[in-house]
């Protein structure tokens, strides 16, 4: 028979007043079960801890019930406390006397026979609690970053620099992402290659980063703390041991094939470095494009190639490594605006360009080598519209969210055209400017006084008409129909999550909103946390952001990381699901429903009479299972259960309050 | 029909010839020309003693569960139900299709009622198939049954259950019938749980038959084994084909044990079920 | 003495004011024959046999035993007051009856709660005249038209029903019946004979139990499905199992039928299991049947009544292993 | 190739070519439309702003009957507007059971929108009748620079139109190309002509027109081919403001029909191409000089 | 008098702990007023509320059940909700069957805000309990300890 102690707590007269104590304990004493039974001003207090720990030893009591506040309240402070007495922490009940008694309660009489059926619950559960003990995990020195643009070599780098190791990985032949593609940043207008490059070499040459460019993730499994991952190194055909990255190759390759970097308004050949500054600053050869590897014919880079590093039978190749951590880094695409907006021309005209596009454009070592000219007959605009929210904040047809960075970059376009081009004129159709951050109205400010004008109002047709793009659309500020003859129109276009991004996600269990952003853990308290453990957010994988915001965030993911591998092992909650072996039939009811995944149908070794068998059980990943217990409602014979909720406690608190 | 008898004693008798399976599960006579019992047949010379008229009534896919790890394949004659119930034992992972040999035998209708909502005489899976298939004769209106019971008051519902659960003698002869009733051990044999009480009162019995209902519903084949298994001759498939009825109205056509590969309504959910609980 | 067949109901409304009257009645929207309580109006049923046995009435599916109280300490007996005579018994239920009493009763153990209702049942039986095809209680050695353990014994006469007291409960019966017997003269038809018989003599449970390690009980439970269908509706499978309904510091002990072939009936608290198939489970119900009781009573348990074999959804029949030990002896 | 027809109150009065060059071409190329008896109105731009119920119950009737008469036939009209208000009622009658409640209701007999509503392009733009087309062209109209002018009501919504590209649809450019004559690509395929707004806000309404009308000039056409007889109408009737306002020359409009009847051989008689506001026959005939067919029209 | 007359219902809701739970406390933060005949049984989450939970509180006499937890697509272990949804869609279903007042048994979903929410979801719920009266369904039949009555004829 259990040893209970009740111990109820007045809260001042947060539950006294309504509560009464002189009722509720002697009630408690009754209790069968409980051995001792006393009430206090305070129980969370130094004194009320001591009084309820000298009661432990004085009355041999081996578990308590705290009649009190919520436990969400105080059931941490009371689990310390027992830490330091005879009984394990897991052997205490609290029944919510306050939060759901006696501050929703009026009549004294009532509350307190509600507060005796609490409590009564709480005994009748705690009599079946059982010890349990946290498991430590033990943590894999290493962390995993996914996606090499901003938040990936920031997060990367500060992980780095705290000592733990790094692999970097990319799936582009370069890092560098889509700041590297940027010409300046707002609001300072500092050369975005100027402040991103560095910060890429560093990760080329920090002794505790590994960069893995051109690779992919195969697969996840594994849990916080010990992620195995495999990852796919795709072919490069370019023995990048031994290259330097002389760039001879590429001069002499016959092919030509749309740029990535510069977004189709130049070429490349078939070997190439992604843009000059790449790192690592060494070619791949793209197998679609490459005449010797689509027909066998050619050959050149391999002749040119002074060091032989030209291998044309190199394969991908998959290599499985561990983290105790991952970020998350895998950024945005912009959206494909010609296949959702037909009114604009749905890419007909090839003067209506994205803000990307621009930033190549009136880039020094962009195609036009920084000069703004159309793409069409390489002419300077006179007139330049720049649309704003395309595809953003437009649930009809686009995204319903805001992009967030495009009110600040198409201000800073509208700057670049107006200084670059004097005497030209840009309109900017927007439908609010936002400009929440340090500089930025300042800034907002400064483009108009260079002259934009803002008009406030959607474009709802563009189309070419002599020689021009006739932009129509509404200024909803006058009221009336306007028509802008446009040499030039920039879309600032939505950002959405990468390709790709749910494959990954499933992968690692972490959940997307309706959006496909990837979901943080919780939006204001747990913003950089997913909803797997040891799984973290950099960037705009989680939602669009600006540079500042993704680079803080990065900051943020990485410090912790590190806060996880500075540990050696990591405890886990005990509270989760465990199986009765015997009792499993291996099912798998419950495979299915779990939502991290954690649970697997594994083959054990057993005996059925004299013949030794092999079946498989359910089997509870301790460090995936977040203790939900879903999956013990969908067991039938009840192998799985939860612990710390018990069918047989929650069946315990029914039959209690039935009384 | 004994022509048909006859190829099965001969593909029985040559599985074992060949050692094909350890043994063969099929129909055997008993003391009464109208009743047979389930037989398992472990040597050629066995096979005849196999039997195969309209009183072949017991579906044999159970007893499977009693050798989940069989030395050698087990030889199975399955029906339409059968096949139905060795589809669901495998998706359970029960059973190993690798460790059945199949011999299909078309159906050609028993002398029992709980082939009433047989939908399906064929088998779905079989290693080889003995006859032509048969013609699948038109089944019971499925759910009659279910709204005659839902056309009454909540009282008049209580009262009729009430009386069938009074009639149960807790004997669990529809679990142990049930092809996918396949725990190790019953909730209802672990008394210390607290999920069933042991009296047998109609409180207890109640709980029983709905839990029952709960845990076979969204899996049930339809094939009325639990019914034709009740001694007391209770009609408890009302409760399973409720619970049929309701999924086929939540989540559109369902039906069990038609392949091996489909989740049971209650193993996986939909973003858009309908929500009532707002 | 003899009872006008029209005068029956009339016999059993004056039975009835002195104690609870049970007969076999007939099945109520869709259920089985069963032992009921009557309720003074409905025709008894006496086509045959009722598909579940008598003992319910000295052994319910569920009794209470005694009330207690964790704080105090306090205990309360929960003795049953029962005066009921039934009815329409058939003799092979009478036999079962006396095989309870052994049970129940006997070698330095009375069980107070039988023994309660055991004093307050007055067993009227009647003879069987028709035997169903799953019958072989006279190989068991009880005569289909004769109880002799039953307090009072009646047989079908056509137009009347014999009536003879065999102990004083029933001479009891008699006497309140006074008025409504006569005498007459006409002789009982014999007895039927029974669907089938066996060979089931003083030597049968040696023989079986010399055979416990043989390979036929695998073959016998391959079909069992291992439910407790055979022990519920047997006359004389009387296992129970206790249990406690706790409601806080107070609770309720009970007792309710329980199965030898259930997997819980033998598993030990540690979760061992010495019966832990359905082979095992069956060969130990089959010997408890034919060996163990006789050896320890010195009467067989089975009556022959045929219920199981009717019943039984896989279709297995007791009587096959005792076939199956003709010619076999004691020694293998 | 059968049809239940709608003709739509139009085509009874102002689109007189459209109508004979309807009838015309569908029976050359075998398609028999069967009209609706005793159709009405389909509530046009009007009903549904007076009155929910009256702007489906309109068209829902004319529909109700022609699945009464001939449920094997789907529907057919040959004007923009009828094509938008009927294929609403029918999307609603399926979609939401309210608004069939509704429908039914008014309209006092059952309709269980089982049949499609098909505008002219989409039958006329099908694998068979395209086939058809091509057998029946006599005399191609080589070089003729059209502009396919769809409107927006042939289109819009699209989800109860189901048009694959709202905004630059191609189904009569393929059938105008059949005749050998040229579609243009141009940027106001969709736009709106005003409608009947053309009566009560000429201010707002005209430049739309005009706007239409320079787009299809600025991008080489010298003809606009319709879909719809207000469209017809409105593109021509007011060419003289449009020629007085942007000082370009005025242009032909036809509806596509038109265009096929004479590629089919019809005479300006037969079609009544005088019934044009903007002179239309000398377009053609220019076409039909350099197509090397030299036949007068 | 009548049987509901003065009749006040016990009522167990099973309450999510990041919702439901959480917005019970908020509306004791708030010191809102609803009934006293709820008491909360805290679960990890709402699909750790096996049916037969319920049917055993119908057993033991409670009059009303409830289970409540995060709006769907608010589960904070994402999907745990959407499996109680089908569940207790069937279970409600299976107990009206039964001849389950359909007042007895009431699903849902209360987010950590809503504390409005579940004050009148108790509110709702108690009233229409108390009018509905005592459950006697499901229930066992009541044995008290040493008081408990004699045992008659065994059928």
């Amino acid at each position: 028979m259990s040893r209970i102690g009740v111990f109820v707590c007045h809260c001042g007269t947060n539950i006294a007043s309504v509560v009464d104590p002189d009722r509720l304990t002697p009630a408690a004493r009754e209790m069968p079960g409980v051995v001792y039974a006393a009430d206090y001003r305070y129980m969370c207090s130094e004194p009320g801890q001591q009084m309820i720990k000298d009661s432990i030893s004085e009355h041999g009591i081996d578990r308590i019930v705290i009649a009190s506040c919520s436990p969400r309240m105080h059931e941490t402070t009371f689990r310390k406390m027992l830490k330091g007495t005879s009984i394990n922490p897991y052997m205490l009940e609290i029944a919510n006397i306050r939060e759901q008694c006696s501050w929703v309660h009026a009549d004294k009489g009532r509350a307190t026979e509600k507060a005796i059926g609490l409590v009564r619950m709480a005994v009748s559960k705690v009599s079946k609690n059982e010890p349990l003990y946290a498991q430590s995990i033990p943590i894999t020195k290493r962390a995993l970053v996914i996606g090499g643009g901003i938040a990936g070599i920031q997060a990367a780098l500060d992980i780095a620099d705290a000592g733990h190791e790094v692999v970097l990985l990319e799936r582009e032949p370069s890092i560098g992402g889509k700041m590297a593609m940027l010409d300046k940043t707002f609001p300072t207008l500092d050369c975005s290659a100027c402040i991103s490059t560095p910060k890429m070499v560093d990760v080329g040459a920090h002794p505790n980063i590994r960069l893995m460019t051109y690779c992919e993730v195969e697969s996840v499994s594994g849990y916080i703390g010990s992620f195995e991952v495999a990852i796919r190194q795709k072919a490069r055909y370019v023995n990048h041991d031994i290259c330097t990255g002389c760039g001879l190759c590429e001069t002499k390759c016959p092919v030509k094939v749309d740029s990535e970097f510069n977004l189709g308004l130049s070429k490349r050949p078939a070997i190439y470095k992604l843009f000059p500054q790449a790192v690592p600053s060494k070619p791949v050869i793209d197998s679609e494009s490459c005449r010797m590897l689509k027909d066998g014919k050619c050959g050149i880079c391999a002749k040119l190639c002074p060091l032989g590093c030209i291998d044309y039978k190199d394969e991908a190749r998959t290599v499985t490594e561990s983290f105790g951590a991952i970020i998350m880094a895998t950024g945005y695409q912009l959206v494909d605006w010609a296949a959702m907006y037909g009114e604009y021309g749905g890419g007909r005209y090839r003067d209506i360009i994205s803000g990307l596009q621009f930033e190549r454009t009136v880039n020094a070592a962009g195609p036009t080598e920084g000069h703004i000219l159309r793409p069409s007959d390489g002419r300077e605009p006179e007139t330049v519209v720049i649309v704003k929210c395309v595809g953003s904040r437009d649930p009809k047809k686009g995204k319903s969210y805001c992009s967030r960075a495009c009110c600040m970059y198409a201000a800073k376009h509208a700057h670049q055209i107006l200084e670059k081009l004097p005497g030209s004129r840009v309109f900017i159709f927007y439908i609010d400017v936002r400009t929440p951050g340090k500089g930025y109205e300042e800034f907002y400010d400064q483009t108009r006084m260079d002259g934009a004008v803002y008009v406030r109002g959607r474009i709802s047709k563009i189309y070419e008409e002599d020689g021009g793009l006739v932009c129509q659309g509404e200024d909803s500020l006058l009221g009336s129909q306007v028509r802008v003859r446009a040499d030039m129109v920039i879309l600032e276009t939505a950002m959405e999550p990468s390709q790709g991004i749910e494959g990954l996600t499933s992968m690692l269990g972490a959940a997307r909103d309706a959006n496909n952003w990837i979901q943080e853990a919780h939006p204001k308290l747990r913003p950089v946390e997913t909803q797997v453990g040891g799984v973290f957010l950099a960037g705009t994988c989680q939602g669009p952001k600006d540079i500042p915001d993704t680079v803080s965030q990065a900051s943020a993911a990485a410090a912790k990381v590190i806060g996880l591998l500075n540990k050696s092992e990591m405890e886990t909650s005990p509270m989760i699901s465990a199986v009765e072996r015997d009792k499993c039939s291996g099912c798998g009811a419950c495979v299915g429903i779990c939502p991290y995944k954690a649970i697997t149908l594994q083959e054990i070794d057993d005996r059925l009479g004299a013949k030794r068998i092999k079946r498989e059980v359910a089997s509870v990943n301790s460090g995936l299972c977040q203790g939900c217990g879903a999956c013990t409602a969908a067991c039938r014979t009840g192998a799985l259960d939860l612990l710390g909720f018990r069918n047989g406690q929650i069946l315990e608190e029914v039959d209690a309050l039935c009384l | 029909m004994s022509d048909r008898q006859e190829k099965m004693r001969q593909s029985a008798e040559k599985l074992l010839r060949d050692g094909e399976v350890g043994y063969v599960i099929g129909w055997g006579a008993t003391r009464f020309c109208d009743r047979t019992t389930p037989v398992f047949i472990d040597s050629p010379e066995g096979a005849a003693s196999l039997v195969w008229n309209e009183h072949a009534v017991n579906s044999l896919a159970k007893y499977l569960l009693d050798d989940k790890y069989p030395d050698k394949k087990i030889g199975l004659f399955a029906r339409g139900c059968e096949s139905r119930a060795v589809n669901r034992m495998i998706k359970d992972n029960q059973v190993k299709r690798e460790s059945l040999y199949l011999i299909g035998v078309p159906c050609d209708g028993k002398s029992s009622d709980r082939c009433r909502l047989c939908r399906e005489r064929n088998p779905l899976v079989y290693d080889v198939l003995l006859w032509e298939p048969e013609a699948n004769a038109a089944p019971a209106d499925r759910f009659e049954r279910v709204r005659g019971v839902e056309a009454m008051s909540p009282d008049e519902r209580y009262r009729y259950w009430g009386g069938v659960y009074d009639r149960c003698i807790r004997c669990y002869a529809c679990r142990n019938a049930c092809p996918v009733c396949s725990c190790r051990e019953c909730y209802v044999d672990m008394g210390r749980t607290g999920f069933q009480g042991k009296q047998h009162s109609r409180s207890d019995n109640q709980i029983f038959g709905v839990t029952r209902a709960f845990h076979v519903g969204d899996r049930c084949i339809e094939c009325g084994e639990c019914e034709r298994a009740c001694p007391m001759g209770l009609p408890i498939m009302g409760q399973t084909q409720k619970m049929l009825k309701e999924i086929n109205e939540l989540s559109g056509e369902y039906e069990c044990g038609l392949d091996a590969d489909s989740d049971s309504f209650l193993g996986r959910f939909d973003l858009d079920d309908k929500d009532e609980f707002m | 003495m003899e009872l006008k067949k029209d005068r029956l109901l009339e016999a059993l409304a004056l039975l009835r004011e002195g104690s609870d009257v049970a007969l076999p009645l007939p099945a109520d929207d869709g259920g089985e024959p069963a032992f009921r309580l009557w309720d003074g109006v409905q025709e008894p049923f006496l086509g045959s046999n009722t598909s579940l046995p008598p003992k319910e009435l000295l052994f319910p599916r569920s009794e209470g035993m005694y009330g207690y109280n964790l704080k105090t300490g306090e205990l309360s007996d929960i003795l049953p007051e029962a005066r009921t005579a039934v009815f329409g018994i058939r003799p092979c239920d009478v036999k079962s009856i006396e095989n309870l009493d052994h049970a129940f009763l006997e070698k330095g153990y009375v069980d107070s709660y039988y023994r309660a209702r055991r004093d307050g049942l007055t067993t009227i039986a009647l003879g069987c005249s028709e035997a169903a095809r799953t019958c072989f209680c006279d190989s068991m050695g009880v005569a289909p038209g004769d109880a002799p353990g039953a307090d009072l014994m009646m047989n079908d006469l056509g137009d009347a029903y014999s009536v003879k007291a065999n102990t004083e409960k029933g001479e009891a019966v008699a006497k309140l019946w006074e008025g409504l017997l006569s005498k007459g003269g006409a002789k009982a038809p014999a007895a039927p004979a029974c669907g089938f018989s066996v060979k089931a003599d003083d030597s049968l449970p040696d023989r079986l139990t010399a055979r416990f390690d043989d390979p036929m009980w695998d073959s016998l439970s391959k079909a069992c499905i291992g439910c407790g269908c055979c022990s519920f509706i047997c006359p004389t499978c009387y296992c129970f199992d206790i249990g406690r309904e706790n409601r806080g510091a107070c609770g309720t002990a009970f007792r309710c039928w329980d199965s030898c072939m259930f997997s819980d009936y033998s598993r030990m608290a540690g979760g061992h299991n010495p019966r832990p198939s359905k082979k095992e489970r069956l060969r130990n119900r089959y010997l408890h049947k034919l060996a163990y009781f006789s050896q320890r009573y010195g009467a067989t348990l089975c009556v022959g009544c045929g219920r199981c074999i009717d019943k039984c959804p896989a279709n297995l029949d007791i009587t096959r292993v005792m076939d199956m030990m003709e010619g076999v002896d004691a020694n293998g | 190739m059968r049809y239940s027809y709608f003709p739509g109150c139009s085509m009874e009065s102002t689109a007189k070519s459209y109508r004979l060059a309807t009838e015309y071409v569908m029976g050359r190329i075998g398609v028999e439309l069967v009209e609706i008896e005793d159709w009405n109105c389909c509530g046009a731009t009007s009903a549904h702003t007076l009155s929910a119920a009256m702007g489906l119950a309109l068209p829902a009737r004319p529909l109700a009957m022609a699945e009464l008469r001939e449920p094997g036939l789907d529907i057919v009209t040959g004007c923009a507007s009828c094509y938008a208000r009927l294929r609403l009622s029918m999307h609603k009658a399926r979609s939401d059971k309210a608004a069939k409640y509704l429908i039914e209701n008014v309209i006092a007999m059952p309709y269980e929108a089982k049949r499609e509503v098909y505008s002219f392009l989409d039958v006329l733009s099908g694998e068979e009748a395209a086939a058809a087309i091509k057998a029946k062209v006599t005399r191609r109209l080589t070089g003729l620079k059209a502009a396919c002018y769809y409107g927006c009501l042939n289109v819009r919504p699209a989800e109860v139109t189901g048009a694959p590209d709202r905004e630059n649809p191609m189904a009569m450019d393929r059938i105008v190309g059949l005749t050998g004559a040229e579609a243009v690509d141009w940027a106001f395929k969709t736009e709106c002509c005003g409608a009947a707004h053309q009566n009560d806000a000429a201010s707002v309404s005209r430049p739309l027109v005009w706007r239409i009308l320079k787009n299809a000039q600025a991008n080489g056409a010298e003809a606009v081919v319709t879909a719809c007889p207000m469209c017809s109408l409105n593109l021509e009737m007011r060419q003289g403001g449009y020629r007085k306002h942007t000082g370009l020359p005025s242009m032909p409009v036809f509806s596509v029909l038109e265009l096929l009847a004479v590629a089919m051989g019809a005479s300006a008689r037969q079609i009544a191409l005088e019934a044009h506001h903007v002179p239309a026959a000398k377009a053609l005939a220019a076409a039909l000089r350099r197509s090397g067919g030299g036949v007068a029209i | 008098m009548s049987l509901t007359e003065g009749f006040e219902p016990k009522i167990i809701a099973f309450c999510c702990n990041w919702c439901t739970y959480t917005g019970a406390d908020l509306a004791g933060l708030n010191r809102m007023k609803y009934p006293e005949n709820v008491h909360v049984a805290r679960v990890p989450c709402s699909g750790r509320v096996n049916p037969q939970f319920i049917l055993r509180a119908f057993q033991k006499g409670c009059d009303g059940v409830m289970v409540c937890g995060c709006h769907p697509g608010d589960c904070h272990y994402s999907t745990g909700n959407y499996f109680t949804r089908r569940r207790f869609m069937l279970m409600k279903r299976m107990l009206e069957y039964n001849g389950i007042d359909p007042g007895r048994f009431h699903a849902r979903w209360i987010s950590g805000s809503e504390a409005a929410k579940f004050r009148d979801t108790v509110a709702e719920v108690s009233e229409r309990l108390r009018k509905l009266g005592p459950n006697t369904k499901y229930r066992e039949a009541l044995r008290e300890g040493a008081d408990a009555g004699k045992g008659g004829a065994g059928i």
